[in-house]
């Protein structure tokens, strides 16, 4: 008797069934909060044909910036990916599709995808090349395109504790996507630093609860950082 | 002269007021942060979930969980609160966010803006711009009046890929603050000792000039 | 002889399955958490914004603000999680709950539900009810296999407005365990000592009948 | 300098500005975590033709069932009005109309007039008379109506604690519609059992963000319940 406890032994458990050709919804803003070593068991893996949604693709070496070595990244959907040499290469050599969504409307596809909502209206991107060919709708006399929920066939979601049961809570800004990220995938690997017993966990503090999360496994995190910026004490 | 950096920020930053949630972009936005006018106080929002963004840390504070949308580790100020990029967006679409700063190749007398793409190089995204310029109210763009090529930014209609179409209202040059309204620009000051004939010479879309012009002082 | 309320609710607990996330109705179905298996463990979710509910508070326990979707007094299973209504919506239209047990007035040969107005009486509203049947994958509805005047509320079509369209599966009443496919009833099980006549009798869709249709126990 | 102080001193400053043929969302969940003060509030200054937007409608007596009294009401949007035999009454002698409105869709059409989000598409609701006159579109197979956003011209909410701010956090399940109702309103009424010190709560743990709220005043509260449902110790 398995009930609620999703914890998995092994990173290679971890992305048991990710298959070739399949999409996967990432967590993370930057190299912040990103699931790394989720990424790294699908470098190891070597499926190919990916289709990955995440806000950013990392940077050379690091993060998402890893899986384009092997050229297994087939498509990105994305806001920014300006950070990644090897991005800019394998664009300009057609090896890599890119579909660019403004950084608002990535958020609210995913989350849709994961409430059952298959689309909503939005005035981001109306009158930009984003907008062309979505249909325009008029609300209060004001413009707003129609975009469609995502989702994934698995979610990767980096949080900071969990318990057995699978309920997340973030740290920082280390937030960002993976909530809505974590809701969106058929199967929702997460990975976090530390498990805590069941019951520690405020239930009205928890970000993620554990009905979303299919498996669990306890990591080591570098967290790179992109832009080191201080002040002097 | 032209406005320096630092001058844009300080003559941005006179349009805070006091109780503003403000959501500055990347580059001279940015510096807007450092002349908030004394005796008002301002929240900045990061969009990618920080309410209440404090000055960058210390060594010894920082935390590569703390960052920034401009992914700079920060620190969260007294009162912060922190939130998934859907709520931060929801702020943002939603219009709660009272004053949006950000730069721009282009901006056009119909207040289209185009801040993003230039066709022929490499397209990096749009990050959150889009999403700031469809839900702010009250959008400041600051940018140079004109290229290095002195062309002019300040467009009858925009020729890049437009960022947002009718949002923008005011526009912080180097040479002049100018507010859009009725498809026209409206030049209401002026860089210190910038002439309104330069400006009108670098202002490609319609411009209305009023009788006086006051210069700006720092 | 027909089901109990509480043979109804034994019934339909065989359909739990560990590690099942769960939304019971009102009325029988709340009656399904005492009847969990043994060797199995499921989670209730109340779609006011509570996972993980617990059993009612003792008298010291009580509070005001702990209840749950029937606006009753309960307490918090450990593991639990507490949420917003959106977000408990988010989680049932979603499809994340693995079962819903609802009651209804009358269900149909298409999988339709009506459960929540009857024409000519004060409406009192459909709350959550709606939003379960749409999203949830697996639905057990438990009634009555007639109404009191010996009315089938197993048609070939409901007479009352929909709860929801084509999503109804399965429906556990006190006379049979009854599965729902291809515009069609399929007898699965009967109450001890139903005859199969009867069902056949009280039953006004059509209804397909196996050779041997067996005897629930309990 | 007010800054970002939002506490008002009395609860006739907190409704200021409240007229007659206004809409207000109300959070609250039968009588768990309703703004019990502010409906008060609402009752003794008499505004009338109120279109009021939130679950239920209280009970006779207690909560929303109070502005029934003096037929502040003209119209509930609600997804459940059964515990009120005043409402019953009123809505019989054609005197109240009633917009019965699905639980989830109701709490998403808050959060969409909150987040920006003019319309969204819902499986629920499809072929039943909630979907009648509504678009129905398909999307991968499945049909969905459209459902649009609601604003409120206030929004009343309850909260647990505070800080001077606005950024609130909920107590159990007192949450429910009121983070919602919270985002939707033109003007943000907030009451609350404790204002805490500003630094007081944990960013990543606020609930509601400060941004959502307008006006913030202390209150006591009656809490009733409404199903006492009690085990044996």
């Amino acid at each position: 008797m398995a009930g609620f406890n999703k914890i998995v032994g092994s990173y290679s458990e971890a992305m048991a069934g990710l298959e070739d050709g399949m999409t996967i919804i990432a967590g993370g803003f930057g190299l912040c909060g990103i699931p790394e070593n989720l990424i790294s068991e699908i470098k190891r893996k070597g499926c190919r044909d990916l289709t990955i949604v995440s806000n950013n693709c990392g940077v050379d070496g690091f993060g998402l910036g890893i899986l384009l070595e092997d050229k297994q990244i087939k498509k990105m959907v994305s806001s920014y990916v300006g950070e990644n040499k090897l991005f800019e290469q394998q664009l300009l050599a057609g090896e890599l599709e890119v579909e660019l969504t403004p950084q608002g409307t990535l958020a609210e596809k995913m989350r849709a995808g994961g409430a059952g909502i298959p689309a909503f209206y939005t005035a981001t991107g109306y009158g930009t090349p984003i907008g062309e060919g979505k249909e325009v709708r008029e609300f209060n006399g004001r413009n707003y395109i129609l975009e469609e929920a995502i989702t994934g066939d698995f979610a990767i979601v980096k949080a900071w504790k969990a318990d057995c049961y699978g309920n997340l809570v973030f740290r920082h800004t280390a937030q960002n996507f993976n909530p809505m990220a974590a809701t969106a995938g058929k199967i929702t690997v997460v990975e976090v630093e530390e498990i805590v017993e069941l019951g520690a966990l405020d239930p009205a503090h928890i970000h993620t609860p554990g009905i979303y999360v299919d498996r669990l496994i306890l990591g080591s995190f570098e967290k790179r950082i992109e832009q080191r910026t201080v002040r002097s004490a | 002269m032209a406005l320096t950096r630092e001058q844009l920020a300080q003559r941005v930053a006179r349009e805070l007021q006091d109780g503003y949630y403000v959501n500055l972009g990347i580059g001279i936005p940015t510096l807007v942060a450092n002349y908030v006018p004394k005796g008002i106080e301002v929240m900045l929002q990061s969009e990618n979930g920080l309410l209440g963004m404090g000055p960058f840390p210390t060594e010894d504070e920082i935390d590569a969980d703390m960052i920034n949308a401009g992914k700079q580790t920060v620190t969260a100020a007294k009162g912060a609160s922190i939130f998934s990029s859907a709520e931060s967006f929801a702020m943002i679409r939603g219009g709660h966010v009272d004053l949006t700063v950000l730069g721009a190749f282009e901006v056009d007398v119909a207040g289209n803006i185009a801040s993003w793409m230039i066709p022929g190089k490499l397209i990096k995204g749009m990050g959150g711009a889009m999403d700031l310029v469809a839900g702010a109210d009250n959008i400041i763009v600051t940018m140079t009046h004109a290229s290095k090529h002195g062309e002019s930014k300040l467009l009858t209609k925009c020729s890049l890929p437009l960022t947002g179409a009718g949002c923008i209202k005011k526009v912080v040059t180097d040479l002049a603050y100018i507010e859009i309204a009725d498809n026209k620009f409206w030049l209401k000051e002026r860089a210190p000792g910038v002439s309104v004939d330069d400006i009108i010479r670098l202002t490609e879309g319609e411009l209305v000039v009023p009788d006086v012009v006051p210069e700006m002082t720092f």
